[in-house]
């Protein structure tokens, strides 16, 4: 099961490889973003920084909600989803898998790419680890609640916008803790318990939603 | 009712709004659903003969 | 889709699935390999519902719909290393001897180190047989087994699956094409539209 | 243990049939309280202490919301039911609440700015119980949307079951990162009769209107159901019965 679900993991890494392209996009979507702020609201740094915990959640969570929506669309349609689905192996676990891939893909560049968006919204360097572990803790969890949304919408019409209204409202407890230990962070206090919440949100995440996503997968492939 | 009615009234009238909403589109589902049944019914009879 | 329709196949024996299109021949293939649960009736496997038994059941069987399983980004080699892995079936050090072995059974010894993206759609359906020799399963469900094969690689899946019921598997194909098997080893099951 | 009661109802033409019967039994009841209900909180209820005759607005209020958080329970319910026993009746109860739910949210979101305007002089206040109707919305819309975006009807049963699932699972999580939200920004609420004791002739209409409106959900589910399942049903024998 391990192995299979290893199998899988390093399967989306190496086809990842092989279009960088398709890694690229999230990362500059969320760049375009959050570049927008300034010009649509006010250069200046002591107001950016002001809502800077909100832009750079709320730009991160359509980043990672963006990508999720072909997470499982090219599997199940040259039937290597299909594969999966009567491999033999427990399907939670290589939904699981399929999801770290995602968040390796995604999650993780996004987080590493924050602090350089930050220091666009005015974010003292004092900040940065604060804001680098939120966002990691915080993108797991979404790319898991994505992950739900991206297999019930799977092969659905205009599944994209669905996908969105499915999807937003169970990432407000993500958003609302995220934000707030990035505020935090930028205030110069302690976040601890912010991150604490948003890390027992990603474990209970890990445990529930792949169960979710395998049922999904199922009853999408009828 | 002081300076509230012009709150409460819309209030009252909305909430009424609604639950006359769910008793008249769920009478008109039964009753769309019945047509609907019937109407079967009648094309597999006109089928049969 | 369709109803009263009942069959056994024992091992050894193969059934071929015949019928228009449209007629549910994909269909029966999905209900049997359990990705589709039938309306009523049930499938069984050994006596037990194949729809309670998952995940043993899946073991057992291997199933090839009319679309190759494959990444286009990936090459045959990589592809077929993937499913192995994803069965866990095979020891690490035996993977690339068997892998070798099984295109050279298929005749695609050269394709397995492009990617699959550049071959042609008989090529790989080659190599979703080799994959499909590399799975250990007793029962075979191919659906359109040799569509897109030229006369080499059709009698390489007659010779495939004559060899699978040799050792005692099961094959359902839904093809309309002769397989190259003795009727009585390979009965044929008529799917007809409801009429 | 006799699990007849249980195949009983999962029974199409017994669940229809039940449905008529049970109907009425809820129906008139729910109207009389609310109509009770409405006399005594109206006329009978003496004004707040506080909000003067503006309080008046939680008779109708508190029930819509009480109602929105309780059919979307039901409906998740139902389609965890559905989803593991394979019910087909489950399934199409879980269909009925979808627009009921959704309306009594709505409503209640605008009874509530109803409310807030008054006290706070403005319509919308990031209050946590607002917020957390408004997502609740999102939530039976999503729902609604889900299936009817999915033209199986067996497929978009067992979707918008694990939806409804993944959405009541999650639901408690939302409210209590609102309030969370809430009790940093420090937002007033006003939407509170939390007083330690309400006099009873404030009380007794607000609790008979709740058991008013959840009878009243009962009834309306019941009809609902019945169309849902002659859809669903339509072409087998039973249903050239009761429909002729």
């Amino acid at each position: 099961m391990i192995g299979a679900a290893l199998a899988v993991l390093a399967r989306d890494l190496r086809l990842a490889l092989r279009r960088p392209g398709q890694v690229l996009q999230p990362l500059a979507f969320f760049a375009v973003v959050t570049v927008l702020f300034p010009l649509g609201y006010t250069p200046e740094l002591d107001k950016l920084r002001q809502i800077a915990p909100g832009v750079l959640w709320v730009a991160a969570l359509l980043a990672s909600l963006l990508s999720l929506e072909s997470l499982f669309r090219e599997d199940a349609q040259d039937g290597t989803l299909e594969q999966m689905l009567l491999a033999g192996q427990p399907l939670a676990a290589l939904a699981l898998a399929k999801t770290a891939a995602h968040w390796l893909l995604t999650g993780l560049p996004l987080t590493l790419m924050a602090p350089v968006l930050g220091i666009a919204l005015g974010v003292p360097g004092s900040a940065m680890p604060g804001i680098l572990s939120s966002l990691a803790l915080g993108t797991v969890t979404l790319s898991l609640v994505g992950a739900v949304g991206a297999a019930l919408t799977l092969g659905v019409r205009r599944g994209g916008v669905l996908l969105g209204l499915l999807t937003l409202p169970l990432t407000v407890p993500t958003l609302v803790f995220g934000a707030r230990a990035t505020e935090l962070a930028i205030a110069g206090e302690g976040l601890s318990g912010a991150l604490y919440l948003l890390a027992a949100l990603a474990v209970f995440a890990v445990t529930l939603a792949p169960l979710a996503v395998a049922a999904a997968l199922r009853i999408g492939s009828e | 009712m002081d300076g509230y009615a012009a709150y409460l009234w819309p209030a009252y009238l909305l909430t009424f709004a609604v639950l006359g909403w769910n008793v008249l589109s769920a009478r008109r589902a039964l009753r769309e659903a019945r047509a609907e049944a019937r109407r079967r019914i009648v094309a597999d009879r006109e089928e049969g003969a | 889709m369709f109803a009263g329709l009942r069959f056994a196949v024992s091992g050894g024996h193969c059934l071929q699935v015949v019928g228009d299109n449209g007629a549910g021949k994909t269909t029966l293939l999905r209900t049997l390999a359990g990705l589709l649960e039938p309306d009523e009736g049930e499938v069984r496997w050994n006596g037990q519902r194949v729809h309670t038994r998952g995940l043993e059941f899946q073991r057992e069987f291997v199933y090839l719909g009319h679309q190759p399983p494959l990444k286009d980004d990936l090459t045959g080699r990589e592809n077929l290393r993937f499913g192995l892995a994803l069965r866990g079936s095979l020891p690490a050090s035996d993977v690339e001897p068997a892998i070798d072995s099984a295109l050279v059974e298929v005749g695609a010894a050269a394709l397995g180190d492009r990617l699959v993206r550049s071959l042609s759609t008989g090529q790989r359906r080659r190599i979703a047989l080799a994959a499909l020799r590399l799975t250990p399963a007793r029962i075979w469900l191919l659906d359109e087994p040799v569509t897109n094969l030229d006369a080499a690689g059709q009698a390489v899946v007659a010779s495939m699956v004559a060899a699978q019921l040799d050792t005692g598997g099961v094959v359902v194909a839904a093809t309309h094409q002769d397989l190259g098997l003795a009727p009585e080893r390979c009965p044929r099951l008529l799917l007809g539209r409801r009429s | 243990m006799d699990w007849t009661w249980f195949h009983k109802f999962g029974s199409p033409p017994h669940v229809y049939r039940l449905a008529r019967t049970l109907t009425p039994w809820f129906a008139w009841p729910a109207g009389i309280l609310i109509v009770t209900a409405l006399y005594g909180g109206l006329l009978l209820a003496p004004p707040d202490y506080q909000q003067g005759d503006g309080f008046r607005i939680v008779y109708v209020h508190a029930p819509s919301a009480w109602l929105s958080t309780m059919v979307y329970a039901v409906m998740a319910s139902a389609a965890a039911v559905g989803l593991i026993w394979r019910m087909k009746v489950a399934h199409a109860v879980a269909a009925s609440c979808a627009g009921i739910g959704a309306s009594f949210t709505a409503a209640s979101l605008v009874t509530g700015m109803l409310w807030g305007e008054p006290m706070w002089g403005t319509w919308w206040v990031w209050d946590p119980r607002l917020v957390a109707q408004l997502v609740l919305l999102f939530l039976f819309l999503g729902y609604i949307g889900l299936r009817s975006a999915i033209d199986d009807l067996g497929r978009a049963d067992r979707a918008s079951a694990v939806l409804a699932i993944v959405g009541v699972v999650n639901l408690p999580i939302i409210r209590y990162s609102v309030e969370w939200w809430n009790s940093i920004h420090q937002t007033p609420s006003v939407m509170k009769m939390d007083r330690p004791s309400m006099p009873m002739d404030m009380l007794a209409p607000l609790l008979m209107m709740l058991l008013g409106f959840t009878l009243f959900f009962a009834a309306v589910l019941l009809v609902r159901l019945r169309a849902e399942v002659l859809r669903r049903e339509r072409g087998a024998a039973w249903v050239k019965e009761v429909v002729s």
